[in-house]
């Protein structure tokens, strides 16, 4: 049995917090990676004055449980936290963040691309962008489907 | 069951979610029933190339079967992260 | 001209606060990639109760600034950070951090993890454990060697 | 010159470094110039197949070139991280 977080909340994070938790009483732990992903403030040429997260409420959760399930299954890890936030977004806030512990470098790091892989493919989150334009929904991008062949050679 | 849609088919449909009652046998022959209502709905849901299913809150594919108490999301490529 | 911040310390280091430096000002950022590294109370089967991590002061620096300019040249980045800390650890001490920030994911994580397998195999850092059979110098892992391979391809 | 012995060698031989002021072309000829001094500086220098170098606190090889005014540096396979 191993710590894993799941969360999808409109509240921002605290990454050192977060690793804390993930760290906590256990000295085995050699390795953590983590991926924060942002919001950017120009998308596709476009100027981005802020963004709506959109989620099916239940099925974020469960997805991003059944994804965290896979990487334990695959490599050999201490711990696993998601968190994705949701709602209204400025740039330059926090998304998502993903942390991935090992007793080495490794495993950490490869689950960690994985989580993200599948969650930017699979869970159902949808950005909403405002531009000069007008609101948009971002497209997705098909390199991100392209990610996923790696994981299943 | 009850019909779920999500982000720009919510807007496109002007529908968040809704109950049907008619007995449909899988994906395909909601999507066909759907699809009666016009246009609109053809193109969005059952023409749609990139159309993206969940039954009970898991990925699934036109031909995934369904019974009266499923719960069926509609919705585009994800784009979070 | 992106910024690239080196530092071989005796100090712990504080992730949320580096990560804040590398950040600073730019909103183009959509992914941040990190890596930890952390003593371990157990290598090898054997019961690790403390840690001296010897250096080659001015090559350190040196060595891994050198790694930085090679991540840079390889990936679109927007900052890298590499923190090593050296002297005596206790375990569950942090001893390592690597920051890569990019527009997007791959290039962050790609680039952190190049740093690290070259950090690992090039970068003049020695680990002598203290065990209940005495002290040692920890060997050098043929793995971290062969990482290198799938850069060089 | 100036060499300098880092871990184990550095334990190993006592010593953390030194200057060398006989002329030698390159690594290699510092290296029998060392091995000379006995069996324990042979092993854990000449012999060691393992042993890396660097010169002016960049890596090197054996057939690395040497002038008088260089900084040498001997050490086993780096273990940081």
């Amino acid at each position: 049995m191993i710590p894993i977080h799941i969360s999808v909340q409109t509240e921002d994070f605290d990454v050192n917090a977060q690793m804390q938790q993930l760290r906590q009483g256990n000295s085995g732990i050699g390795a953590i990676a983590a991926f924060v992903g942002l919001v950017r403030d120009l998308n596709e040429g476009c100027k981005v004055s802020n963004m709506t997260l959109e989620h099916y409420a239940g099925m974020t959760e469960k997805s991003l449980a059944d994804i965290a399930e896979q990487a334990k299954m695959r490599w050999s890890l201490q711990g696993i936290s998601i968190i994705h936030r949701v709602g209204e977004l400025q740039p330059t806030e926090q998304i998502v963040l993903v942390l991935t512990a090992s007793a080495h470098r490794h495993a950490a790091f490869d689950a960690a691309q994985f989580i993200m892989d599948y969650l930017k493919s699979q869970a159902p989150f949808w950005k909403k962008e405002v531009t000069p334009d007008g609101a948009r929904w971002v497209d997705a991008r098909e390199s991100d489907e392209k990610a996923l062949t790696r994981w299943q050679a | 069951m009850r019909v779920l849609y999500f982000a720009s088919l919510r807007e496109n449909l002007g529908l968040a979610d809704e109950s049907i009652n008619e007995p449909v046998l899988n994906v395909s022959e909601l999507l066909d029933l759907l699809a009666e209502r016009g246009q609109q709905w053809d193109e969005q849901l059952r023409q749609n190339t990139r159309l993206q299913i969940a039954v009970n809150q898991s990925l699934a594919k036109r031909n995934t079967s369904l019974s009266a108490s499923d719960e069926v999301a509609f919705f585009p490529p994800v784009t979070g992260g």
